[in-house]
């Protein structure tokens, strides 16, 4: 057991599978001389050399499609896409041909790669650098999203994605780059499609996933103080979702709170909230809260940005407000 | 009808094309390739009318001689990714023409097991890597399969078609920089037929000479009559030598649409001149003359010929229909290649939970308790 | 008062604006010479010429990209996109573009453009050309997304769009464009970001779009044969979305069956479903049901794709599972 | 500090430009405006390790004899689109440092009223068009500026800035062969500073020659010292003359980046012989050294400059400091220009719905009355 870095953790699983696997090479732009624009393939380049550590040209689309294409022949392509935005300019590979050649042509090439980017915003990167898009790629079935939010998910969850035989992105997250966490050092793989329920808590369910997992556990812990007994679900896995851990929870604490990162209309917590209202929908005492981004476009002012994010002041509102509403009912 | 392959050396050093030109029953083999694309893409059309085939069906009427030219290039080992146009390729590379159209008509002994359909038609054992409906989507892959090869160290090379059309999309431009970069073992072919659906060559790409646009990437090209089997024999062999050299090639060829975009484009707005200057400059009649010129191609021979590929179409269509439409059972077997916890198999009519798992009398009960 | 197809009356609405207003032009694929993919702009070129009917080439970031950039200098340029599977090509022009240009400079400038696009699955045109990914810009605030089901909406709501000084996304869909209806000849633009009770009805509401709206009328129809009475609501703008109007069904009918032609995980139909859990909870005696496509790139062969997609009958089971669950529950 | 542009013909034909060379003014003027920008950059540095400036802040430093050069041959009404390397432009094009700075600090009083930040520059009025943060983003929206002018009859031209990365991904491609094709009033600038972030060019683009790509599309084009302001702008004339003549026109500029790709970054990637050079290869150095041999500057005037320019930095960044931050009541402020209904105003703290509408203790009545 060590306590590492998320990047670190990131950056050690990356490390294994290359050394394990000679048919895992790193693809992006600048990971190798540059060493990553946020480090996780420092070193790497030296280590491993540039068959295996890709600096490639600004192409998203042209490097993330060429890494399709070198899985459809069976290496193990990792691809780094700076920010989950960029991505946008790479959607028609991933969307359209990754998610999609393994079904499309009856189940003959399958697309072993993966996708690692960070989403999140509160770095003041305005508008176009701002985004938690993860959606775009939940919503597409062919796709395996996962979204850590501990050091020993990051480490754990990119092991089973790069032995995955589907295209899987896996989400990472700027503001949780620097957090650290004690990681296994055997760790073995995760399992995708699993969510978890990372606090007991026997009076209301919190789901979130990524950044506002750690979020939902801040809350957990200070409202403990005020004698809330909070039960936190980290989802893990975007695609598939695992409905039942939710449900499950939410059957035992009778109400719940979504957390999010991303826009609150359409956004994953909309999935969510209405899996929770279906699935529990006899034992729940309140609506299903959602915590989410102002609707706007992020504005780069650091009072604006603090405005628009959901904060751990507005997770511990929504969970107070949730539970006056329970009360009210009963 | 295994693609009779020229066998270039294992070595990816460049080698000369063999200068005294394809004996006669070479030229033969090649008129006969033609014939049969042919006779398979007029079936292919009845099939549309008669409402057996769905969807877009786009065919390589009027570039027969351009697929055959090419697909005798390329080795058996060697990859083939192409775009929506590919039931000639498909066919040339030595697919039974069975299993192609039965992927027309969408069964489950289709060549993707009707999941694919005209635009997607996929062999793993041929190496025939698709058919893709995406304009520009093959090529990125494609870049990346001979990216793979080189990974490797084999001495496979990459062939990827496209339309003229193509040329203009960004990830032409990314994917042949990246192949230049990093000398990839892949030909890009451009099969210019004149024109994107409706659009002229010239009202979409401000060059256009297309195969000018190789050297943005340092990259060599050539431009070749792609109404003449032979000169794309050639010239493909002379870019498939290059790649494996590590220098990826840019070929354009230049042939005719004979008739619309897809089967059911009627294409008003080309003139009456164009569409006959088309029909002139068809490709099999064409290389019919020259064959006969030679004293290889006779009146029976050419009858015996298209009977039989005609009789092949036949044969395909037959058994296409006669094939079994794929089960409803089957229809969550392909979206994940490794299996994982919680995929969803619903169907659109069934709810996501069980109706009432608790019903509100056993719940007042509950609570009265 | 005359009865036209919902292809005539875009192509109607796009004609009269072009009439109206010299500043209005239509950019994309073959919509000149070929008269358009699905001949919504027949006649146009031969009637305003090539300036204003410009034939591009195969670049759909690059037309789409230079449609915001003459609408960012006053032009009111209508993009066609030849199906909403290829607006993934151009997403970073649209998402990161033309919806955060006003925003991200502090509003100095606009983009009145329109982007319209079909939808729709049922063709047997194969994954990559059978989405409905309308979810993409319906979840981006800075976007405006309309998508009529009716030819009489598909006119108003065309020349709203065309009239707004912000970018706005017409979803049109392949199966409806031979549809007919009546359209007034004098129609008004519709209002943006307002949905419509389409039937009244008081057992149930069902809520839907597009394709799905025509699908919800026809069940609703035949279900009254059986004494079911049926509630319909079209939402016609999936951004802004028109919550009080859903509401206010579902508050008077207690229950609701959302119909939808996407996927159902993280679908359109999730934020329905969530925000009618939400604002109706005390009223609901049911949990909501969704009606999506199963969760599968769409597979070629007829047999597969019928099974795929949403039909008729399943919308008419859920709207009766869903009036059993009230039965079990009242 | 407004541009002294040229003032070329109104005319689209193209014009010689002006063979003796500019005057001792204009060469002083030139050398002062370097000399702004460079102590601007140098502040916004300083800014930036204070915390006063968030996000990423790429700097000009190296490229000021480009910037000059470039933003004196457009015309007032020509129209400025750029990447998000971009604060020297701005202050070229004749805004106010201080709103500029403002902006930086992301205040109210900012160009962009603290929306955009150091990536997200625009003025309106100075037809400053922005300031992008996604690498060729703003190439279609450039060539769509000049579309609209085109479309206008008007004469003015659009300058479009880029990197030497940026010529890799697909929207340069894609839009050099739109305007090519359709005549746009349109000059490409490639701002050669031979690395992306630590990319050089000779790993990103198989021709590094960059100017040579406008052969795709049979584009003019040049390659010019970006060092020499006096050069730059004598060549930006002639592309703006011949965009003007419906000819657009690939520039790329040759000059240093001489410190990391952003202000965080280090550049370790750098040998110390490189950083080495490009100290030596300063331009506004050489430019004083050429200006002190045609006895244009003195120690006294560059002292006096350098002053002044210190001063305007200064006085920016105080005027920043001073200005507000942007209130949180104008969060929504800039989601639409045309208002509609039910567009979203919530704060994320806030239910969607008021609490509990109807209290279960009311519904229970209810239901018993
Ligand atoms: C990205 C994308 N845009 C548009 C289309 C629609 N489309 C299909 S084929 C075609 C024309 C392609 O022309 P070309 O590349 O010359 O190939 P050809 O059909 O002539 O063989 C177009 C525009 C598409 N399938 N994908
Ligand atoms: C689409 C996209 N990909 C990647 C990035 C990250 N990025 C920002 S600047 C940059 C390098 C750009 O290099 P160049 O075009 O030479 O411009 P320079 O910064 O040298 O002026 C990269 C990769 C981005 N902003 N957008
Ligand atoms: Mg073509
Ligand atoms: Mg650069």
């Amino acid at each position: 057991m060590s306590v590492i870095s998320y990047r670190q953790a990131l950056h050690d699983a990356l490390r294994s599978e290359m050394l394990r696997d000679e048919d895992v090479f790193l693809i992006g732009e600048e990971i190798g001389r540059f060493e990553g624009s946020y480090k996780i393939t420092a070193g790497m380049l030296e280590e491993f050399g540039p068959k295996r550590v890709r600096d490639t040209p600004i192409a998203e689309e042209g490097f993330t499609g060429a890494a399709v294409g070198a899985a459809m022949l069976g290496l193990r392509p990792v691809v780094e896409i700076m920010t989950i935005n960029f991505s946008l300019l790479a959607l028609d590979q991933i969307v359209n041909h990754a998610a999609k050649i393994y079904g499309m042509f009856g189940g003959q090439a399958r697309v072993p790669m993966v996708i690692r980017t960070p989403g999140g915003g509160g770095q003041q990167l305005g508008a176009t650098h701002s985004q938690n898009i993860e959606l775009y790629y939940a919503f597409v079935p062919g796709m395996k999203v996962v979204a850590p939010a501990t050091p020993a998910d990051a480490k754990a969850l990119m092991l089973a994605a790069i032995r995955d035989d589907d295209p899987v992105l896996v989400l990472e997250n700027l503001a949780l780059y620097n957090t650290v966490g004690e990681v296994p050092d055997d760790i073995e793989p995760a399992e995708i499609g699993k969510a978890k329920v990372v606090r007991r808590g026997a009076d209301i369910t919190v789901v979130a996933y990524s950044r506002m997992a750690v979020v939902a556990m801040q809350a957990a812990e200070q409202l403990a103080a005020e004698g809330i007994d909070v039960e936190v679900v980290d989802l893990r896995s975007l695609r598939p979702l695992d409905r039942d851990t939710v449900i499950d929870s939410v059957r035992s604490t009778n109400c719940a709170v979504v957390l999010e990162d991303d826009w609150l209309t359409y956004g994953i917590g909309a999935e969510i909230a209405a899996t929770i209202s279906d699935g529990a929908f006899d034992w729940l005492d309140a609506p299903v809260r959602r915590v989410a981004m102002a609707e706007v476009p992020m504005p780069y002012a650091k009072s604006l940005e603090l405005a628009a994010l959901p904060s751990l002041e507005d997770a511990k509102t929504a969970i107070r407000e949730t539970l006056d509403a329970v009360a009210r009912r009963r | 009808m295994p693609p009779t392959t020229a066998t270039p050396s294992k070595s990816r050093r460049p080698k000369k094309s063999t200068a005294s030109g394809p004996a006669p029953d070479q030229l033969l083999d090649l008129y006969r390739r033609m014939a049969h694309i042919r006779r398979f893409e007029e079936r292919a059309a009845r099939a549309y009318t008669e409402a057996k085939v769905g969807g877009y069906c786009h065919l390589n009427l009027g570039e027969e001689a351009t697929v055959v030219g090419l697909m005798n290039a390329v080795r058996p080992d060697d990859y083939v990714f192409t775009n929506y146009r590919e039931h000639g390729y498909a066919l040339s590379r030595g697919i039974a023409p069975e299993r192609l159209m039965a992927e027309l008509y969408g069964r489950a002994d289709g060549v993707s097991k009707g999941w694919g359909g005209s635009m997607h038609m996929f062999d793993v054992d041929a190496r025939f890597m698709g058919g893709y409906g995406i304009v520009g989507g093959q090529i990125p892959l494609a870049t990346g399969a001979a990216l793979a090869i080189d990974y490797r160290g084999g001495s496979e090379a990459v062939v990827c078609l496209m339309g003229d059309g193509t040329t203009n999309i960004g990830a032409f431009h990314e994917s042949l920089n990246i192949a230049a970069l990093w000398g990839l073992p892949i030909v890009y072919v451009v099969v210019n037929n004149g024109l994107g659906m409706g659009t002229t060559v010239e009202m979409s790409s401000a060059e256009p000479e297309l195969y000018r646009r190789a050297s943005s990437y340092r990259m060599a090209s050539a431009r070749v009559d792609g109404n003449d089997p032979v000169a794309v024999q050639d010239a493909a062999q002379t870019a498939l030598e290059s790649a494996r050299a590590g220098k990826p090639y840019l070929l354009e060829t230049m042939s005719g649409r004979l008739k619309g975009h897809s089967v059911v484009d009627p294409a008003r707005y080309r003139t009456r001149e164009e569409a006959e200057a088309l029909r002139d400059a068809d490709p099999i009649a064409a290389f019919g003359v020259r064959l006969r010129d030679l004293g290889i191609l006779t009146d029976d021979i050419a009858t015996q010929i298209d009977a039989e590929a005609l009789a092949a179409a036949t044969a395909a269509a037959a058994f296409a229909d006669a094939s079994p439409h794929p089960d409803v059972s089957t229809l969550f077997d392909h979206t994940y290649a490794t299996p994982v916890p919680n995929d969803s198999r619903r169907l659109p009519g069934e709810a996501l939970f069980p109706a009432a798992p608790r019903p509100a009398a056993s719940v007042l009960a509950e609570v009265t308790a």
